[in-house]
């Protein structure tokens, strides 16, 4: 879906995210937050794209807003990617979905780094099966490698992400390798257990039902390990979406 | 558009609703923090709290379910970290506060006495008395008197009363807190609900249940203070699913000296000075220039319920 | 789908609120009254009642405001124009029943008891008690108790009495309920609420202030049936907001044993059928014979709230 | 606006109207009654138009629908407004909107009663000012004369409709007229109280807030005498939309 903004409207950092609502209705009455998946602007405004997945009354009401429709958006929100200023090796992990903010984070890094000729940026992105493949034009432009596995077999490896990538995680270098990630929460945490990624940063976009994204609420909490080790909520909506991998709970 | 509330005074009757609105910092870039009647800040209490376990919210029909679980850093930490960055406003700040035993009200309330920066006290008596056997303030007239004369002796700042309303005669629990001394009382705390994932079979909130807030609980939050305003004295603030300008007024004509914008503030961050404006027009159209003309202005026909 | 509600034994677990369906004959050319659960009739007392003057409902958001003030032709006329209707059909007949004085629940019982045609009462408890000192019979536990008591005693007919949500502690109220020998228990009646026209400062309603039904309130209605059937040990009716089907199961999987389909009635005629056939949508999906194997489901991990 | 029904809607009656609400949104929650302003079929289905004026939440909603938006209709429902069979003179008193149920009146009328030679049709027809008149080109086409008048004196006779009627009634014979009225309550309370309006048989078309439309909520009660003359509750869904302008009580 393509929004057009005022010219107002701050650039989104990859990892931020919109909050997007159907102006005038109080069903679906929060907003939702969907990641940029890519942005441009001209003199009469500004121009991005989300990519959604309809899984409820939210998404199933914004497909069936004609073309033209007023949207309320507000944005953008959250705590963006860490983004190497002299990358070499950038690994995008994602599931579903997730190809959203990895797309708009690979665009960036090509935008903006053309000083960093040693960039090898590939993307590993998992589908249930091949009839889930979307969006992954853009994807391609930029990376050096796309694999895909699939859950059903259908296309690429068959069986999830994760082990897909296990498979390669030994040839890339954790000194000068960072590995973005983003999909399911299943996958994430999947992807935290594999023995050889601690030894990487690795920075995973979570998601959690929001109602203000931007900070106020404390309704989007998730449990992280602190400075100390020890448990503590943090709003995915602030100081997320996008978490050292290493200091998530994934169970509570 | 000034009012006064038991000695606070307001540029305007419009203020955040605590919880609503974090600590101020967050709404700072979508609203001039100066333009508000007041900020009240999210529930602070003597100790950190951590909160509830997620999921904490669950949107319902022109509404939303939260167990959030009041969590905060402890007053310490708000002294420290949060105030100071409210304080460089001209706005008045009230601080929302709440505890587990009468104790504990009193013992916050002495903590911010006497803190430059402060300008009135919110209590918030929706919170399970675990000592008295886990019955919350607000649902007992006398725990309610109590709990305000407590706070009142430990305070010179102004003391808004908070009701919850989950109770089934809000008026003797308005009547308790006037006889506990409160400068004034402010309503609605949100309702107790609670909504079933029917796949999953578990409850949406992993605290089972959780406060209702929005449009949907107007009408019970219209009806409260439509209650109270008749049987106290001092001033009450309309709380409860206030969106726009037309909300709050229904709040003021019904007889409410100031108003609170909670949810709003999610799904519009703008909400407050938008509701601002919106009085002001329907004052200029009214050609009213004092907004304590249009308070308690409303006309039942010689009916009383 | 066959449920039993204290030895009374529905087809299936939906059933219409009272007020909400008339007396049936309104909406039998939408629903064909063999299908439903049961058929609540609009409330019945025992002298005709004229209702309140208009303007009489008000939408909300999410639902709306009522204040009809019972009006109904009066337990005799019922009998003789209304309840014919009704018994051509093969559908359980639930009378719904208020007084204003103890003695006016017990008369109005005797009256309808042996009357072939009716199969169950329905008390509400949410009106006025006027002799008493002017509180609602359902808003104390001991008023309650009896209520339910003097009814049990003039009618052979299962009970179902209805409590209103307008109170503190709808566990108490439910026990006191049960304890007078109540064989169900539904839940919720309107909460009370209020709506205000700006430009003309009068209240909506010409009561001022009237009840509230419709989606908005399902989170209350659900949050009440799960405290209740926590307490009790008889089967409650869930009631509240239901408009779907996913809602009636929110209720059933809570643990209510049935359900009533109130205001959903007025914007779907329809809506009791298309529930009905929800449900078994949903029992199909999930391989389940038997509804009672779904009803009190609720994983809540062991929390209780 | 004009809807597009299953083939299976009932032909409504004049005076009858539908229950209109915007698919699958609980704000506005409750449907609207609007009377219907003409009916066709055809083989692939049924047409009706309403018309409406734009005065709150409902129909700013319905204002706001694009072409082929799904509507939720329910009716048609109502009591109809009486009609003679063998009329003579037919005066309708329309003022705004209430043109919609009095020229579908005229309609049938004209199209079932051609049998019906002495038939003489005229429209008393008042708006507040010349940007209100709407709606009567199809009047004029049914009616021998649509007589109009404006508050505000910019079309028309200067004042109100009941005045412009006044100075007519007597012109017309009590034993063979039948008075049809529909508009604001306050023009159809002046009507009843003009001193010739009682020796007329006279229907007037009420409008009450409704939540069913059907006659289960009572929600819609307006107070009349009954038969002994006492003051009564009545349901203007389906005791009304239409009642005998005598009946009805003007202040509560
Ligand atoms: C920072 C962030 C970025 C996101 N980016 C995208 C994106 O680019 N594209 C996209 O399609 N989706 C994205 N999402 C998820 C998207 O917000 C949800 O799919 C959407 O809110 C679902 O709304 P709904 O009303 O359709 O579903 P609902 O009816 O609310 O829920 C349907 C199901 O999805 C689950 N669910 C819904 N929202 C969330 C959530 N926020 N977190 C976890 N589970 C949820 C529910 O628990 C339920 O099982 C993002 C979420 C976050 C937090
Ligand atoms: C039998 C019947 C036939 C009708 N036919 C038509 C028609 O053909 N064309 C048309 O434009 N309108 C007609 N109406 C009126 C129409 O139903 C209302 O204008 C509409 O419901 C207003 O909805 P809203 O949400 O826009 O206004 P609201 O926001 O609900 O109200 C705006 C203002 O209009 C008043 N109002 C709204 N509805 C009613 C009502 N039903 N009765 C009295 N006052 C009301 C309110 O009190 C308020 O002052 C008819 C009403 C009835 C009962
Ligand atoms: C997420 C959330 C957090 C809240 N936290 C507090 C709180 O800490 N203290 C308090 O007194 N009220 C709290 N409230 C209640 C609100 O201040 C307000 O009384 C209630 O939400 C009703 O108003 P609304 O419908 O405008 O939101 C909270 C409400 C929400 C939605
Ligand atoms: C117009 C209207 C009339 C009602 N009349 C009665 C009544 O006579 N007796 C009663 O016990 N409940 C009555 N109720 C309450 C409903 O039966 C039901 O408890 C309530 O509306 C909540 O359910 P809902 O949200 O599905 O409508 C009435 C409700 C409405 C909206
Ligand atoms: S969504 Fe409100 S704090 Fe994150
Ligand atoms: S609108 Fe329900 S009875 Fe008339």
């Amino acid at each position: 879906m393509s929004l057009k903004l005022p010219g107002s409207f701050k650039k989104p950092i990859p990892g931020q995210f919109l909050m997007v609502r159907i102006k005038g209705r109080n069903e679906p009455f929060l907003g939702r937050p969907f990641s940029v998946y890519s942005f441009a602007q001209d003199g009469r405004g500004v121009y991005v794209e989300i990519l959604y997945k309809i899984v409820g009354k939210g998404t199933m009401c914004l497909s069936g807003q004609k073309k033209g429709a007023l949207l309320e958006i507000h944005g953008p929100y959250g705590t963006p990617f860490d983004m190497d200023k002299y990358p070499r090796n950038v690994i995008l992990v994602s599931g579903g979905i997730g190809v959203a903010p990895v797309t708009y984070l690979a665009s960036q890094y090509r935008h903006y780094l053309p000083a960093a000729p040693h960039l090898e940026m590939v993307c590993y992105h998992g589908v249930t099966g091949s009839r889930r493949l979307l969006g992954l034009e853009r994807l391609k432009e930029f990376c050096s490698d796309v694999f895909i596995s699939s859950d059903d077999g259908t296309v690429g490896y068959h069986g999830s992400v994760v082990e897909m990538f296990e498979k390669d995680v030994l040839s890339y270098n954790p000194e000068d390798t960072m590995i973005y990630a983003c999909g399911p929460r299943p996958m994430l945490k999947k992807l935290a257990g594999l023995g050889e990624v601690p030894r990487f940063r690795c920075q995973a976009l979570l998601e959690e039902h929001m109602a203000c994204g931007l900070g106020a609420c404390l309704g989007c909490a998730i449990r992280v390990r602190d400075g100390e080790g020890r448990g503590a909520y943090r709003r995915v909506c602030t100081d997320g979406p996008v978490f050292n991998i290493q200091d998530i709970e994934w169970d509570y | 558009m000034a009012v006064d509330i038991g000695g606070l005074k307001l540029r305007n009757p419009v203020m955040t609703a605590s919880g609503t609105f974090g600590y101020g910092k967050e709404y700072a870039p979508y609203v001039d923090l100066n333009l508000l009647g007041a900020v009240v800040v999210k529930g602070v209490s003597l100790q950190p709290r951590k909160g509830n376990p997620p999921r904490r919210i669950m949107e319902t029909p022109s509404g939303m379910l939260n167990a959030i679980g009041l969590e905060n850093p402890g007053v310490d930490v708000f002294l420290r970290d949060k105030l100071p960055y409210l304080s460089q406003f001209d706005v008045p700040v009230i601080v929302n506060i709440f505890g587990e035993t009468i104790d504990e009200y009193r013992r916050i309330a002495e903590v911010l006495n006497n803190r430059p920066g402060i300008h009135g006290l919110e209590v918030n008596i929706s919170c399970p008395n675990v000592k008295e056997g886990g019955m919350a303030f607000g649902s007992d007239p006398d725990m309610a008197f109590k709990v305000t004369r407590e706070v009142k002796s430990a305070t010179g700042l102004p003391v808004i009363v908070k009701l919850t309303p989950n109770v089934g005669d809000i008026q003797a629990v308005a009547e308790g807190v006037e006889k506990g001394g409160a400068d004034a009382i402010s309503l609605i705390n949100t309702l107790l609900g609670m909504s079933v994932d029917i796949e999953k079979k578990i409850p949406h909130l992993k605290n089972i249940v959780g406060g209702l807030s929005g449009p949907a609980i107007k009408p019970v939050a219209l009806r409260m203070v439509w209650e109270v305003v008749g049987r106290v004295s001092i001033p009450v603030i309309g709380i409860g699913g206030i969106t726009n300008a037309a909300d709050a007024l229904e709040f003021l004509i019904t007889g409410a000296k100031a108003v609170q914008v909670g949810t709003a503030n999610f799904i519009n961050p703008k909400a407050t000075v938008e509701i601002i404006e919106g009085i002001e027009r329907y004052l200029r159209k009214n050609k009213m220039n004092d907004i304590n003309d249009l308070i308690g202005t409303l006309n039942t026909g010689g009916n009383v319920c």
